[in-house]
């Protein structure tokens, strides 16, 4: 274990997170302009869905089908596992315990693409089609969220405008569409855009990771509005699922590294699509809770001490 | 140097509505717009979460065109979107320029 | 359509002083705020100088929060920093969207 | 607060007229401006047309100098380049930093 | 043709455009942030410049001499013949038939990159100097067009004024610019910045197509408004000035992707460089026509099925 | 040297930088849009961050003192001879002249990286370390500057702010935070990002330099306003700096490249952190006069003449 976490913590993608925290710290100008951070997202969403749609071309139906359904139940069952806690020991309130179950029981692409890099560093690779798992884990848990709260008959926002901006939102969109791309253009027809998408994923993997470290910084600010409960609940929460998800992956077949990789997704928190969702169809719930749960607390757990955990799990349970 | 009233309607918008606020602010009335890439903190949150920008948009109208434009923001987007919307005097020059030539379209 | 008269708050500042200058703004009592990215040129030098952007920062707010805030920017950054702040009339909706619901923070 | 009424010009224009905008507006008396990138559509076309992104100019003026720019970009810009400009009322701090210090240059 | 055409349809590169288009069907909040399309732009104009000049740099002038001739002839040529046929057929007043000359007289760069790229992985790829006949094209049809409008007297706009603006216009300044300095830097002098221009180019392209396709979606709105006879126009004038391009560029002596190449791009209609200096030039003209046209029906259409048959054709030529 | 100066001003990243001036004369449309530039300056200053963390990491502690202290007295030394010279032969007043000897004294990173391309050009690699010396450079001249201000009264600004403002600031933040990345990763660990942050380099430096070119362009029109004195200085102060660099390098052990790249470091005038540092500090001082004579004199002529200067006279002390 502490190979791996070293491996992981001294790797240039968490030191650059790392950096963007303390640079914030020191109140340094550095900034990353808004439209290089949408750039970096286009590319990362876009590079892992071309990824996977390569690797799904070459991969037969039977092999994937374990995992889809496995991946699609843990994000059915999350939400309420989380919704569970939050109302019964954190006596939160249904709004905000609904919005917080919707981004927990979601996926955060980046936390997805650190673990699989560190899961190949490790030497324990995961499965290529793992992104259409993170396509399939992003939207129900989303629904399920929404649908507590609506249940209850909290009806500020639209259900149907939520659910439409999910599925249309720019990350489904360019992770299937990528997807999409890669299994009909295939090994051959992507070669000669595998330069710019292959070899420079890494580094804009760091540039993108130095700015996620200046938001989870900014947003460690509200940490004192949100309480000792959610705190806790962000790293808490996150390392239940997470062994859940390592366990179930085991479960479907996968390989060591691709079930320490779901159980990474599992635990993650999402920051995009859900916040996105929760702003159109449960507008009363108070973005402090969520964001600085998923962006200030699980995140930097998950990207420092959560996946070399999974790892170790995963390699106990092999 | 013959300035002319309008009125400036400024609309902040969450991306997603963006287009279909501009052909609402075209359809009743708006000659034109201007449009620029924001960020912004409001009731629904904001500050700190990348990758949730927002529009401004800006458009010099009459005043009864800038009326309705407020009022449709108002009935059809406050209840659901992070919007906001205000209005201000401005002296324009070649004021034939601003006014709705084509009431429907 | 019911408008209600407030105050619009710009500041132009240079990019270092942005996070205290927004931390300020919700301190006196902006329930929201609105900032984009400028370029400009002052007395303090600017057109031709790359790399050394400004912020812009807009806030609808009621007119006593407005005075404050500007004697607020005027006293702490005039003598040091790159900062001008005007204020100009504004009509809104949903008046109370913008009153100061927290004094203290 | 001793707040001093001024002006606010606004032009929106085309980027390739931008540096000569820029030299007449401070010719004519401004002390600074900000500018920033916008996007429109007007009388000469916009809207999904990619690579043709405007600038908007703004600058703090006395009153006589905010006609004198007025009037010079709807004499030499209004017929041939995509150009809008607009006046408003601000009120400022300082208002001696936006005074004119220099007629000629 | 069908083999090119499937290879065509079923790259990447198209299909990031699809996916663009798709994206604005179902209203997706997908956006290409307006720096990153410039970015992109000015990076492809800049490497096919650089590519071009490092080719003219080992070419002989007695072989570039021919074909540069040529192009400049249809630049001058296809101006009045679209001119004709709107004035003709399509009964369309004076400026608007003038100002959409221009556009289908010069040429689209985006049109040239996907048909030089389709030409290489069809195995007939094109002479490396192409890049110097798109410059050659890209004026003479915006001054033709201009100069039809200013002999019937319709003067609201400066003709000095849109001529500056053609020449100097960023299209011409990077694609010239960067062919010089090819030229002189050559092989060995630009090797160093190779990785970056020609190793990412076709990512690059990728990215930029997505938002081809995204504007071009918007532009189809327009349709309705334009006209069955616009519509027609945009797919007819292509294949006929394409199947010129293509006979004049067999007669000139370029190889039979070459000649594919030069009719793919005489065929295209320019957005770029044309649509500047019509604004300036010829204020009074609508930019539904010209824009809608060239956009929303001429590029999708030489993009997907336009270069295949130019390919096609040039093969029968040979 | 004529085959240096050759090799120099012939390379893509010296003509970009011309065509960037040429495109402002002809008063093209041409722009870098700004979220590009900084995206490149984020870009280059992290990458020269990381390949001199790397380079430190391999580094005998001994070998690094002796450079770093001579180019920390460098630092303090020629804010005092450039005041010296702008008070006694230019007959400046104090604030200014302290003004720009924080420039003067300080680096531009831009002109180091030019140098260090050159150098290795021209078969006289420089030590891989000498990132690190750039950060050692950077700081010392721009309290020194302020010092002599401060202690002549002259009180406008804060002291404490404007020193806040440079070791806070982006330059030193990317630079040594890139810097202790690289040192912490090593080479192993650097490798996933290399393909992003060594083989795109030169080609985002040449970007970058376009952007410069315009820049420098623009400032030219101020030329007149600064006087003759201010350009005789901006020209002959660098070769002065220049060539006691290479004189001090030497003395500290450094090989040829190395000491002609330590010389284009001392002689070039800081454009991004003293400007910074001295709007806070100093707002008394009159920036046409700072900013036209490092980046409208003094940068073009270190990166077109300046630099194959150093080299030979550091070929001819070897
Ligand atoms: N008081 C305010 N002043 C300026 N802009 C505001 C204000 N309140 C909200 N906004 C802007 O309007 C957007 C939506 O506001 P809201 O619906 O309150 O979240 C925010 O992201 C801000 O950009
Ligand atoms: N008269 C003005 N009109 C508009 N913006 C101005 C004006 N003066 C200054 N600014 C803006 O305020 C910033 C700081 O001004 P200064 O402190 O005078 O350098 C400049 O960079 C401009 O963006
Ligand atoms: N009514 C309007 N309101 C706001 N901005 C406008 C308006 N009309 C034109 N503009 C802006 O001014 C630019 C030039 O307008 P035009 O010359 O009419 O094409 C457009 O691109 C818009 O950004
Ligand atoms: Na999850
Ligand atoms: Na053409
Ligand atoms: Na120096």
């Amino acid at each position: 274990m502490l190979e791996i976490l070293l491996a992981s913590l001294l790797s240039p993608v968490v030191l650059a997170f790392v950096l963007g925290a303390l640079a914030v710290a020191v109140k340094s100008d550095l900034e990353i302009p808004e439209p290089l951070y949408q750039t970096l997202s286009i590319y990362l969403l876009l590079a892992i869905g071309l990824k996977g749609g390569v690797a799904l071309s070459k991969t037969p139906l039977a092999e994937v089908a374990g995992p889809v359904m496995g991946t699609f139940a843990l994000g059915v069952l999350t939400p309420l596992t989380a919704y569970a806690v939050l109302r019964k020991l954190g006596r939160m309130d249904r709004t905000n315990a609904a919005a917080l179950a919707a981004h927990y029981g979601s996926v955060s692409a980046v936390t997805f693409i650190a673990a699989q890099s560190v899961a190949a560093f490790a030497g324990t690779p995961s499965e290529g089609f793992l992104p259409a798992l993170v396509a399939v884990l992003e939207v129900p848990a989303i629904i399920v969220g929404l649908m507590i709260a609506y249940a209850r008959g909290d009806r500020a926002g639209s259900w149907q405008e939520a659910l439409r901006e999910v599925v249309t939102g720019r990350s489904i969109v360019l992770l299937v569409g990528g997807m999409a791309i890669g299994w009909v253009a295939g090994a051959e027809g992507t070669a000669p855009i595998s330069p710019f998408f292959v070899a420079g994923f890494q580094g804009a993997l760091m540039l993108f990771l130095l700015d996620m470290g200046m938001t989870a910084a900014r947003r460690l600010r509200d940490l004192r509005a949100v309480g000792p409960f959610l705190v806790a609940f962000g790293i808490v929460m996150p390392i239940v699922h997470g062994a859940l998800g390592v366990w179930v992956g085991h479960g479907v077949g996968l390989s060591t590294g691709g079930a320490a990789v779901l159980g990474a997704m599992v635990s993650s928190a999402s920051y995009i699509a859900a916040p996105a969702a929760i702003r159109v169809g449960l507008p009363e719930a108070n973005p402090a809770y969520y964001l600085t749960a998923s962006l200030g607390i699980t995140f930097p757990f998950n990207l420092t001490l959560g996946i070399p955990l999974y790892l170790t799990l995963s390699g106990w349970l092999a | 140097m013959q300035t002319v009233p309008h009125r400036l309607v400024t609309i902040i918008a969450e991306r997603g509505v963006r287009d279909r606020l501009l052909d609402a602010v075209h359809q009743l009335g708006a000659t034109g717009h201007t449009i620029s890439d924001v960020q912004g903190e409001g009731s629904r949150g904001g500050r700190a979460v990348r990758g949730g920008p927002s529009v401004k948009i800006e458009a010099v109208v009459t005043r009864p065109v800038a009326e309705q434009i407020a009022a449709h923001v108002a009935e059809r987007y406050f209840a659901h979107h992070s919007v906001i919307v205000y209005l201000q005097d401005v002296e324009v020059l070649r004021g034939s320029k601003y006014a709705p030539h084509n009431q429907g379209a």
